[in-house]
């Protein structure tokens, strides 16, 4: 079987030759032996030089520093070295929560949406994706801590019994929050973990040193035997069906925080999915992004990660933009007809205040740049381009939830009490820092685990075949299970 | 069984036909399913090669885990509650709309990390059949593992070989996990 | 690259991760311990011979009655029976009252039972309850120098207020009994 | 004991028409219950932690300007929006007084609380304000009132050290407890009278009498808080 996804010989020359190449590369119906896509894998991996080592020293440092180094001063000091003050009682602490917590949407969305739908181009860039959940959690659920007033204390949220009688505030959006966060990142390390069980194994196979030893415990042993893969493959679907309402339950909650209080231009119903959709977003740009900068500089990459998924990608992009869009206006529209006159004077706020530049850059990000540009196939595929959008519209979500979070803040229903928040340095040197640990985990990481799913591409490229229909080939993809 | 090698047909990653092939010669030499074993480094089910349903309690235990968790939520929601009544903004102890985001949260944590022990626990608790290993394997090589006599050797090697196998007699059992 | 399973079998690596282990843990077995631990007092108090003698609680620590603190003795109170006291003159421990009192100085007491700064505890309304002082001070018969009660925590406050009659359950039970 | 069960609702009411805007009850209030001055450039960047905020609105044209003053602090709502909100139970409604309290020592500093209330009473110790008092300036301390550290959220009690107080008295005294022995610190330092403080049960107290006025308001009462602070304005006459 494997046999006919070779392309097909003799094919008649015609004049939609460039459509049958894209479809071609689209499935990778351009196979190479196992040993061989083993060997890139095992090569992008071992493979480092001093430039790795010197970016992955500044950020080791940068991340010490900026995150751990600061982080520690404030909780020696207080809290007050950032900027908040009332009545903007959250700022970019809160705002990172919510980033971070949105980037982290983009591995379940492609692996688990994707690989329920069996949407096929997914398949090499999962672990790239997946990856990206479990740090940008790792990033997200920092936040959480960092923004606590008396962080050593923070394990009271943690419901066990104790010698105070008392239990946290089940009633309370934070506590979702803690539970959503905790079961998400545990979820889904656990399905990043399941699908690397082969590869670690394969992985294992070609290492010698403390790299095997590593292997071969994490590797639990995998042999490849058919119970071995029929559990792993019931696993793994249980785990794609689960995992996707827990992750939209994760970032509903997280506008929960929001829409469940009665401040003014956050207590709306339309919360929920409009953060799905923002987290969505945000998410699968950061994907692009971060799959733009693998194909560029981890070796062996440009064969398993192509312009072709680049491309799909971006569609979703702008269906997902659009859908934003339709949410935020569905929210803008909704809160200013209402007529309430606190949300009328914050809806005003944000598009004529001081801060509105930021609103006009979440709009021009968000909407008018994807729109210009993604619509078109050339566009799409040209890697440079789309690194800018993808990245412009991540500033762009970021922006959006500074408007909601802090713009917000400070305009509310006692006029005495109105005021406005400008961020200080330590906060801004905590965002950076938790971007730097997340590209510094990244980085290690990249370096540790095998960052394209061999057996899956594999497991794809069997089901793949190109069928001859009249005078031109189609792909059809079989059922393997 | 005591006397019995374990030995390993070793297939390429495109002669699926003909491993699916080679276990049916096996089997009508008399080896019975259970004294064989196949590992392959790509997915292959049980359907593809002719071999019996693989069986596992990973679905039991996810759900049993979901039970769990459901019930830990029922009591973080409704019991907890109890034991020091606080009131806070005018709302009942037990307040059933927040208690089902609870609900949810922890049953989906039960029934997820259910499902991971349940892979732990499978994977690392011992497997019956032949064992045997060949880091050929994760090069998508198929290995046919079956233990049999020696006597049986001859016709089996001809017969394997025939079908393409590279036949390795007496495959070691390596320790893949500490 | 972070899991440190290679260097596990490293002496050095085990001796120094044993050693954090022991100190962490010892650290903290002995903080509470030492905190269970009755404190060095200036006198040696004996407790029991006092409580013995039929000297009522109240009589040295008359605050208990009418507010929060129930207050440690001065030297005049102690002097005031103690100046007519033979043993006075021959006890060693005596002879430590005798010089604060010569030289004019208060008795340094170490005040044991100490509730935070964010616990507001009242001696009133727990004896007004009838709630006798051995039962949150212990059996000062037993005692030379008082001792802490081990655990005397929120839940052991607690544990005690869910015991009274059901309608004071509300009061009792209320965070602005104790903090505020 | 037999007014156990009864603890009474507890009530402030300021009538604004009275009110100069002289600070004096915030400064009571600061020395009552120990709340830190924060020091020049936090207070000057919307820090100071005083738990009645003067509100201040000038009316007309200037140079034909009046100021109007309104002294808000934390409603003591019945339906309180910071409370449910709280992770970890710091803030609750206490039962027995009717009041809302914040356990100091339970909070762990999320400031959710202060994002939720919509009167903006709520404030929030940046740094160790209360243990940087210059020495001698620590003697003013209250004893009766926990000091803060940083990372705590805090915000008015009604005095409830001195309702406490006072219903200890008056049951020691086996008695009830008298309308006007309670007092909070800024109805006492009110030169103008303006404020007054009393179980709101009790028909006969000042407070009932107060509310039964015609020129009685709620802030923002649409958002169905309850408060338990009523504010007085306008023309109208006392008394129902």
């Amino acid at each position: 079987m494997a046999a006919e996804v070779k392309p097909i010989p003799n094919a008649i020359p015609s004049p939609h030759a460039a459509e049958e190449e894209d479809l071609r590369e689209h499935l990778m119906f351009d196979p190479r032996p196992r040993e061989e896509m083993n060997r890139m894998v095992m090569d992008s991996m071992t493979h480092t030089t001093p430039r790795y080592w010197i970016v992955v020293g500044i950020l080791a440092v940068l991340t010490a520093v900026l995150l751990y180094g600061v982080w520690g001063y404030m909780i020696f000091t207080g809290i007050g070295i950032s900027g908040e003050r009332r009545p903007n009682y959250w700022g970019i602490f809160i705002v990172s929560l919510v980033f971070w917590i949105g980037i982290s949407h983009a591995g379940t969305f492609v692996s688990a949406i994707l690989r329920v739908f069996k949407a096929e181009f997914r398949r090499p860039f999962t672990r790239a994706a997946e990856l990206m959940t479990t740090f940008g959690l790792a990033a997200g659920a920092l936040w959480p801590l960092i923004h606590l007033g008396r962080v050593w204390v923070f394990y009271w949220m943690i419901p066990y019994p104790n010698a105070r009688w008392l239990w946290p505030n089940f009633r309370s959006p934070l506590v979702w929050d803690f539970m959503a966060i905790t079961t998400y990142l545990l979820s889904s390390t656990i399905y990043l973990y399941l699908p690397l069980l082969p590869d670690l194994a394969m992985a294992r196979d070609r290492t010698k040193g403390w790299r095997h030893v590593v292997y071969k415990f994490l590797a639990l042993g995998w042999r490849g035997t058919e119970a071995e893969w029929f559990r792993l493959r019931k696993a793994i679907n249980i785990f794609a069906i689960a995992i996707i309402p827990v992750m939209f339950s994760v970032h509903t909650i997280v506008s929960w925080d929001f829409a469940v209080a009665q401040t003014g231009g956050w207590n709306s119903t339309i919360f929920g999915p409009y953060f799905i959709i923002g987290a969505i977003l945000s998410g699968v740009s950061a994907v692009v992004t971060i799959l733009i900068i693998l194909r560029a500089t981890l070796k062996n990459m440009d064969y398993f990660i192509r312009l072709e998924h680049i491309d799909a990608l971006g569609k979703l992009l702008l269906v997902f933009s659009m859908a934003w869009a339709y949410f935020f206006f569905n929210d803008y529209m909704v809160s200013w007809y209402g007529g309430s006159e606190v949300v009328r004077t914050i809806l005003t706020f944000h598009a004529s205040g001081p801060s509105a530049w930021i609103w006009y850059v979440m709009l021009l990000c968000n909407v008018a740049i994807p729109w210009l540009t993604l619509w078109s196939k050339k566009l799409r595929r040209t890697p440079w381009l789309m690194l800018i959008v993808t990245l412009g519209i991540n500033v762009g979500m970021y922006f959006e939830r500074y408007t909601i979070i802090p713009i917000t803040l400070g305009h509310q229903r006692m006029p005495f009490d109105w005021g406005e928040y400008t961020p200080r340095l330590p906060e801004i040197s905590l965002a950076l820092g938790s971007l730097c640990l997340f590209m510094l985990l990244y980085m290690l990481a990249s370096r540790f685990i095998p960052m394209v799913p061999v057996w899956e591409v594999r497991e794809g490229q069997e089901a793949h075949q190109l069928r001859k229909v009249g005078k031109t080939v189609v792909p059809s993809v079989s059922e393997l299970e | 069984m005591a006397t019995s090698v374990v030995h390993m047909a070793l297939f390429k990653e495109e002669q699926l036909d003909e491993a699916a092939e080679a276990i049916q010669v096996l089997r009508n030499l008399g080896i019975s399913d259970k004294d064989i074993s196949v590992i392959s480094g790509t997915p292959f089910s049980e359907k593809m090669l002719g071999r019996p349903m693989a069986w596992t309690s990973i679905p039991l235990i996810g759900g049993a885990g979901a039970v769990v968790g459901f019930l830990v939520s029922v009591f973080l929601n409704f019991g907890t509650p109890l034991l020091y009544p606080i009131q806070v903004g005018g709302m009942g102890l037990q307040t059933i709309p927040t208690s089902i985001v609870l609900t949810f949260e922890l049953t989906m944590l039960g029934l997820l990390i259910s499902t991971f022990i349940g892979v732990l626990v499978e994977t690392i608790s011992p497997s019956y059949g032949p064992r045997g290993y060949d880091a050929r394997v994760t090069d998508g090589q198929i290995a046919v593992l079956f233990s049999s006599g020696a006597e049986l050797d001859a016709s089996l090697h001809d017969a394997l070989s025939h079908l393409g196998a590279e036949i390795v007699h007496g495959a070691e059992d390596k320790k893949l996990w500490p | 690259m972070k899991k440190p399973l290679p260097w596990w079998q490293r002496p050095w690596v085990r001796v120094t991760a044993g050693l954090l282990v022991f100190i962490v843990l010892g650290g903290a077995v002995g903080g509470i311990y030492l905190s269970q631990q009755p404190p060095e007092q200036p006198i040696q108090f004996p407790h029991n011979f006092h409580v013995g003698s039929g000297i009522p609680c109240l009589y040295c620590h008359p605050g208990a009655q009418w507010g929060p603190v129930a207050g440690l003795p001065t030297s005049d109170k102690c002097w005031g029976c103690h100046q007519q006291v033979a043993k006075t003159n021959t006890s060693p421990e005596l002879q430590k009252l005798a010089a604060y009192v010569k030289n004019n100085e208060s008795i340094p007491w170490v005040p044991v039972f100490i509730q935070p700064d964010h616990v507001h505890f009242n001696h009133r309304p727990h004896v007004a309850a009838g709630v006798t002082c051995e039962t949150c001070h212990g059996d000062m018969t037993k005692m030379t120098v008082a001792e802490p009660i081990r655990g005397q925590n929120m839940g052991w406050c607690l544990d005690c207020h869910s015991k009274q009659e059901k309608e004071k359950w509300t009061r009792l039970s209320d965070c602005a009994t104790c903090h505020y | 004991m037999a007014e156990e069960t009864n603890q009474g609702v507890w009530g402030l009411v300021i009538d604004l028409n009275l009110c100069t805007g002289c600070n004096a009850c915030v400064t009571a209030c600061a020395m009552e219950n120990n709340i830190p001055w924060v020091g020049e450039e936090d207070a000057g960047y919307g820090r100071s932690m005083s738990w009645i905020n003067m509100q201040r609105y000038w009316e007309g044209e200037y140079p034909e300007v009046s100021p109007s003053y309104q002294p808000v602090m934390c409603q003591q709502c019945g339906r309180a929006p910071c409370e449910p909100v709280c992770p970890v139970f710091a803030t609750v409604h206490s039962e027995s007084e009717q009041i809302n309290l914040q356990v100091y020592n339970r909070c762990i500093g999320t400031r959710y609380c202060a994002n939720n209330c919509p009167y903006m009473a709520r404030k929030f110790n940046w740094f160790d304000y209360a243990y940087n008092i210059p020495e001698p300036m620590n003697y003013y301390l209250n004893p009766s009132v926990t000091v803060r550290r940083r990372g705590v959220m805090e915000k008015c009690t009604f005095c409830v050290q001195r309702i406490h107080d006072g219903q200890e008295n008056a049951r020691a005294q086996g008695r009830a407890v008298i309308d006007g022995e309670i007092m909070t610190a800024c109805q006492q330092a009110c030169p103008a009278d303006a404020i007054i403080f009393g179980d709101m049960t009790d028909p006969e107290s000042q407070v009932s009498q107060a509310l039964r006025s015609q020129r009685k308001y709620v802030l923002l009462e649409e958002l169905g808080t309850q408060p338990k602070v009523t504010y007085l304005k306008g023309e109208g006459y006392y008394g129902g």
